[in-house]
């Protein structure tokens, strides 16, 4: 059956192929079968392939397809590796991605037969290129799939071409991935030019038989790399691509945004990890932009009105964590927490969208209030998805995200490549981000479902629940939110009693980089009620803020009393401004001159210029073509009577 | 129009008819010696090493005795009559010509001499004479009929053709002129049947030659050269006779799809066997 | 005796100059035909010539190629004066300035 | 002998081209050309040459110059139109333009008068042979494809539209 890996990217790819030959004339019910068809045989094969997996004990096969380049010495394969880092990814992501495609089914349902055949076929196309990334054994696989990805989160985020903002959205994400992009090529070559080979198993085989000799050479390739990874899962200063993808259908947001595409460029940094581990500075680069992300994105996340916003920041939150695991040497951790987040931060977003199809498409949290009664299904499963956001145990967030924060005090206490105070101030900001986390959190989480609902009487009449094809989803998706944390229980937890069946599993291809003064026992679980009580306190302040006859009162007194900040975090610090300023403007006056003043004036001038020139001289030679063929003649004669002068003489 | 033209025509013509003649070989001489000099082959020229060349280049020179008369005789049907030959020997020159080359190859020589020794003496079978005519059957057909053409005989006599132009070419001829265009035709015949004799069929060469010298021998292979000579100067006699005239664009289908193919494929066909072995 | 090569290419020079003074002078198609023949025939004699002189057959191949090309150049050549003819009746080259400017 | 024969052929060779150039009528010019052509012939056999001369009277007399006559024909022998030079400079330009091709000549001549040919040379159609068929294969049978275009050629340019 492991021979039969290859069919895992060829079926989605072969329902978009059909969705997509069809001219996109499908009606729903024949696109409905293809495509969540070809998902649903995915989610057997791959189910199949685990099973049979599992017994392999972290074993590496490799399913080599075909020779895809082959110039001189160097030679990539277009193969498929499957290890326990990819058959973690390769889980969650056909499973949140098969029942992001069922709920889709009830979600867009109200669209037109070609827009609904041409979002299945975009998802389709996406699970390709998410399940080529997740499986490609090299760089440059994965590459395609880190490229397909994008290009179908272009596609996606700008579904609603003919809004301009969406457009917009989708234009700005593909351009800031592009940045991110240039990063990552620029990391291929170099590992291409220095090991030769960009395939996994080469490339760390080479670098644990001799680290010395390409200890030069790891730093930038790993920086490189990295600065892929901050594009693709939006870290500052690259993130402000996600908060405006949510201009595309919340089942995109939900599958790309939220559980898969994004978090590629934590597993791409895991998966390099062999490279990682040994450059301290790359570590701490990364440690630092995913601790400073993880607290700035909260920030903003707590002024947001958008209920999709507000999520979207969440996930850059988020995904900052799971770079400080990284960065801190937790890979397995850091995988953990995208193991997780992918579930209920999956089922957050479907319950928004469940949410928005409620209110009649309306996002501002304003207008809403109330919905609990109304929609309770969406209620209690959004309620179980913040809880584990939160980081409230039992539910899955609480094991990830502690084994983060534990990870990084560690790292911090034991002084990891004597960076150690660094590390510890990351461990305050990740702490402090817990903290916001819970907090607009729970913002939302008032606003939106208790209290009055504010959204007009028009809108209320319309309330109601959503379908079963999006109920469910969201069912099974909360259900996981409780129950995956279970697998990584940490260590200290179980007061030393190692049962973390999820770093184990991963323990071959990512071992996490252990300080050699582990702190005890005692400190680890004064963490670990630190963190939880740090949530708690988070909650405690969005209920006394947001809910109750005193809701938004203090929010507001804060907001009038310090005007100026609450306007920057309000408008997330400026920060598009800024780049608007200091990047957009100046390039679109760069083009404008290279039009203008270079293409228009230089160019064009000069092609206009010769041409003109060949008219005059056209214009004088004329009167040499006397149509006389004797005339003719004569010239050749005494041209040919002259060259052989000039050859004599 | 051009008195000078007008009596230089049938001047080419007869002068062209003869010059041919010299390099075909009509007997043996063996080894006779006449005054002192060994008398060998019976030819005219028998140092011209170009041989079948010559014959071929100076028989296309004869179409400017027709081609002259019917232009400077100032006569329409003259001038229909010129046009048409030359237009008639131009094609069917090529079939011929390429007759020959089969004949050449076997031969491996230009000389008119080489070729019938090749074909002398030797047999198939104890009784078939390894003349080039058993081997190439074909080229020999084509090159007969393109001769016809090419010495304006019936079928192929459309530049007189009595009916339509009255009598072509030389219908403002008359006396010494127009007996000069008529010898000409007919030492054309006589040129033809002696190369189609050379060529195909053994030329002065007779069974059973190898039992001869001297003065027998060059009786016998005159008598044989003479014999072969008139039974196709019959033939030429038999068939103007016997079949009516073609249609012009008859001929010239005939020329171009018919003798064209035949005559490659003869060639082909000689190129093959020779490689095969299966003819010298 | 041989007759030396100087003859020869004498002879070629004249003739050469005669062609090309009927190419330059003539204005019938025709005889612009002939010139050229003429001239291409000159310079074959003096190719063989200088061959000769030098003991070398390729310059006869190359005669012989030169045939070929001027039996090719002369069917194209005397085809398309048949159809200037056909299209205005007369072969004057001097007539034929429809590509004029 | 070979230099009598030579003197003969060549005042019979020129004069004859002088009249294939010179004279009015169309047909005398081919059959003068013709002569001329003969002529050159001979010179080759005085070389030689003796299969260039047999296939310079095969290819020129027998072919090409006959294709000349047909054509002269059936343009029903056209004379020139009028006798006058329309274009004075052309005449004159041409007419020394010939003049200096011949002098050129004459002093290339000069050059090389003095050296004495390298050796009797025999251009039999077997020593031309070998070499059309060996070293200039190549070109010998790109030959018959230019043939093969020029045939074509000359049809469509004859060919009447239907």
């Amino acid at each position: 059956m492991l021979e039969l890996l290859w069919l895992v990217p060829a079926l989605p790819l072969a329902g978009a192929i059909v969705l997509l030959s069809g001219a996109l004339r499908f009606g729903k019910r024949a696109t409905t079968v293809v495509g969540v068809g070809s998902i649903g045989l995915t989610l057997a094969v791959v189910l199949t392939v685990l099973a049979q997996y599992a017994g392999r004990h972290g074993e590496i096969v490799v399913n080599h397809v075909f020779r895809w380049i082959s110039a001189g010495a160097i030679n990539v394969d277009f193969a498929l590796r499957l290890d326990p880092l990819s058959a973690v990814m390769l889980s969650f992501v056909t499973l949140v991605g098969f029942i992001i495609h069922v709920y889709s089914i009830g979600y867009m349902h109200t669209e037109g037969d070609r827009a609904y055949a041409r979002f299945f076929a975009y998802l389709n196309l996406f699970m390709f290129a998410m399940l080529t990334l997740v499986l490609g054994a090299n760089l440059v696989v994965l590459f395609i799939g880190w490229e397909g990805v994008g290009l179908c989160s272009y596609l996606l985020i700008g579904f609603y071409f003919d809004k301009e903002y969406c457009a917009n959205a989708g234009i700005k994400a593909f351009v800031v991935n592009r940045i991110g992009d240039f990063g990552f090529l620029l990391a291929i070559f170099w590992a291409l030019r220095v090991f030769g080979t960009v395939d996994f198993t080469g490339m760390a085989d080479a670098l644990a038989a001799d680290p010395a000799r390409y200890a030069a050479a790891v730093t930038p390739i790993a920086l490189l790399l990295f600065v892929g990874a901050v594009g693709k899962s939006a870290q500052l200063p690259l993130y402000v691509w996600l908060p405006d993808a949510m201009a595309g259908p919340t089942p995109v947001s939900a599958l790309i945004h939220a559980a898969t595409m994004v978090t590629a460029g934590v597993y791409m940094v895991v998966r390099t990890n062999f490279i990682f581990r040994l450059s301290p500075t790359a570590m701490l680069v990364v440690a630092a932009v995913g601790g400073v992300t993880a607290f700035f994105a909260a920030t903003i996340g707590l002024a947001q009105n958008d209920i999709k916003k507000v999520l979207a920041y969440s996930t850059v939150s988020q995904l900052g964590y799971m770079f400080l695991a990284a960065g801190a040497g937790a890979f397995a951790g850091g995988i953990f927490h995208v193991f997780t987040h992918a579930f209920f931060k999956a089922c957050l977003f479907l319950g928004a969208g469940s949410v928005i199809h409620a209110c009649s498409g309306e996002q501002d949290m304003r207008k809403m209030g109330g919905l609990a009664k109304k929609i309770p299904v969406t209620y209690w499963t959004f309620l179980v998805a913040t809880l584990a956001l939160s980081g409230i145990p039992p539910f899955a967030g609480f094991f990830s995200k502690d084994e983060i924060l534990g990870r990084v005090f560690a790292a911090g206490a034991g002084n990891l490549n004597g960076f150690g105070v660094s590390y510890l101030v990351l461990w305050v900001l990740g702490v402090a981000g817990a903290f916001l986390t819970a907090l607009y959190m729970f913002r939302a989480v008032y606003m939106t479902f208790h209290g009055e609902f504010r959204g007009g009487h028009e809108a209320e009449h319309h309330l109601h629940e959503s379908p079963p094809t999006m109920i469910w989803p969201l069912r099974i998706l909360a259900a996981g939110s409780v129950v995956v944390g279970l697998l990584g229980v940490g260590k200290a937890i179980t007061f030393g009693s190692d049962l973390n069946w999820f770093e184990g599993f991963l323990h071959h291809v990512a071992p996490t980089v252990e300080v050699e003064h582990a702190p005890a026992l005692g400190t680890e679980w004064a963490l670990i009620v630190l963190s939880v009580a740090v949530a708690g306190a988070g909650i405690a302040l969005a209920r006394r803020f947001y809910f109750g006859p005193q809701a938004f009162a203090a929010p507001r007194r804060i907001a009038e009393r310090v005007p100026g900040l609450y306007a920057a975090v309000a408008n997330k610090y400026y920060v598009d401004e800024a780049y608007d300023r200091t990047v957009v403007r100046p390039l679109g006056k760069l083009a404008h001159f290279s039009w203008k003043g270079i293409d228009t004036i230089a160019i064009d001038g000069t092609l206009n210029a010769s041409a003109f020139f060949t008219e005059i001289a056209g214009d004088l030679l004329r009167f040499l073509q006397t149509g006389n063929v004797r005339n003719y003649a004569l010239l050749v004669l005494g041209g040919a009577l002259a060259a052989a002068a000039w050859l004599l003489l | 129009m051009s008195r000078g033209l007008y009596l230089l025509a049938p001047m080419i013509s007869v002068t062209v008819a003869l010059m041919t003649f010299i390099v075909i070989p009509f007997g043996a001489g063996g080894d006779i010696t006449i005054f002192g000099a060994r008398l060998g082959g019976l030819i005219v020229a028998p140092d011209l090493g170009v041989g079948v060349l010559w014959l071929l280049a100076v028989g296309s020179l004869g179409v400017y005795g027709i081609v002259l008369a019917g232009w400077s005789s100032n006569n329409k049907y003259s001038l229909l009559g010129g046009l048409r030959s030359s237009a008639q020997l131009i094609s069917y020159e090529l079939s011929m010509t390429l007759a020959v080359l089969g004949v050449l190859m076997a031969s491996g020589s230009l000389n008119l001499e080489q070729v019938v020794a090749r074909q002398g003496g030797q047999f198939w079978l104890g009784a078939i004479p390894q003349w080039n005519v058993v081997p190439q059957i074909i080229g020999c057909v084509v090159f007969v009929v393109a001769v016809f053409a090419e010495t304006n005989r019936l079928p192929f006599d459309l530049a007189e053709a009595e009916t339509e132009l009255v009598a072509g070419y030389h219908v403002e001829y008359s006396s010494m002129k127009f007996a000069a265009f008529l010898m000409s035709e007919y030492m054309n015949m006589v040129t033809a049947s002696a190369l189609i004799v050379t060529l195909f069929f053994g030329g002065w060469t007779f069974p059973g030659m190898g039992r001869f010298s001297g003065w027998p021998l060059l009786v016998l292979s005159l008598l044989s050269f003479g014999i072969k000579l008139a039974f196709f100067l019959w033939l030429f006699v038999w068939v103007r006779w016997s079949l009516p005239r073609f249609r012009y664009d008859q001929l010239m289908r005939l020329g171009w799809k018919g003798l064209l193919p035949l005559a490659t494929l003869n060639l082909v066909w000689v190129g093959v066997a020779m490689t095969m072995g299966w003819i010298r | 005796m041989t007759v030396p090569t100087s003859n020869f290419v004498i002879l070629a020079a004249i003739l050469f100059a005669i062609g090309a003074a009927g190419v330059l002078l003539r204005r019938s198609g025709i005889s612009i035909l002939l010139g050229i023949e003429l001239m291409l025939n000159a310079a074959n004699l003096a190719l063989v010539a200088f061959g000769r002189q030098h003991g070398q057959l390729d310059a006869q191949v190359f005669v012989f190629f030169v045939m070929a090309v001027a039996a090719a150049e002369v069917a194209v050549g005397l085809a398309l004066l048949v159809a200037i003819f056909r299209k205005q009746q007369s072969i004057d080259v001097d007539r034929l300035n429809v590509m004029r400017w | 002998m070979g230099t009598a024969v030579f003197y003969l052929v060549a005042a019979v060779g020129v004069v004859s081209a002088i009249a294939a150039m010179a004279h009015r009528n169309p047909v005398v010019n081919v059959l003068s050309l013709v002569v001329t052509l003969f002529s050159i012939a001979v010179s080759y056999a005085l070389l030689g040459a003796e299969f260039l001369a047999a296939a310079q009277i095969l290819v020129y007399a027998g072919a090409i110059l006959v294709l000349f006559l047909f054509v002269v024909m059936l343009l029903g022998a056209p004379a020139e139109p009028d006798a006058g030079e329309s274009r004075p400079f052309q005449r004159t330009a041409g007419l020394a333009l010939a003049a200096l091709a011949a002098a050129g000549g004459a002093a290339v001549v000069a050059a090389i008068h003095a050296a004495a040919p390298a050796g009797a040379l025999r251009g039999t159609a077997q020593a031309l042979g070998v070499m059309l068929t060996g070293e200039y294969l190549f070109a010998f049978e790109f030959i018959s494809v230019l043939l093969l275009a020029a045939l074509v050629g000359a049809l469509v340019l004859v060919k009447r539209k239907h």
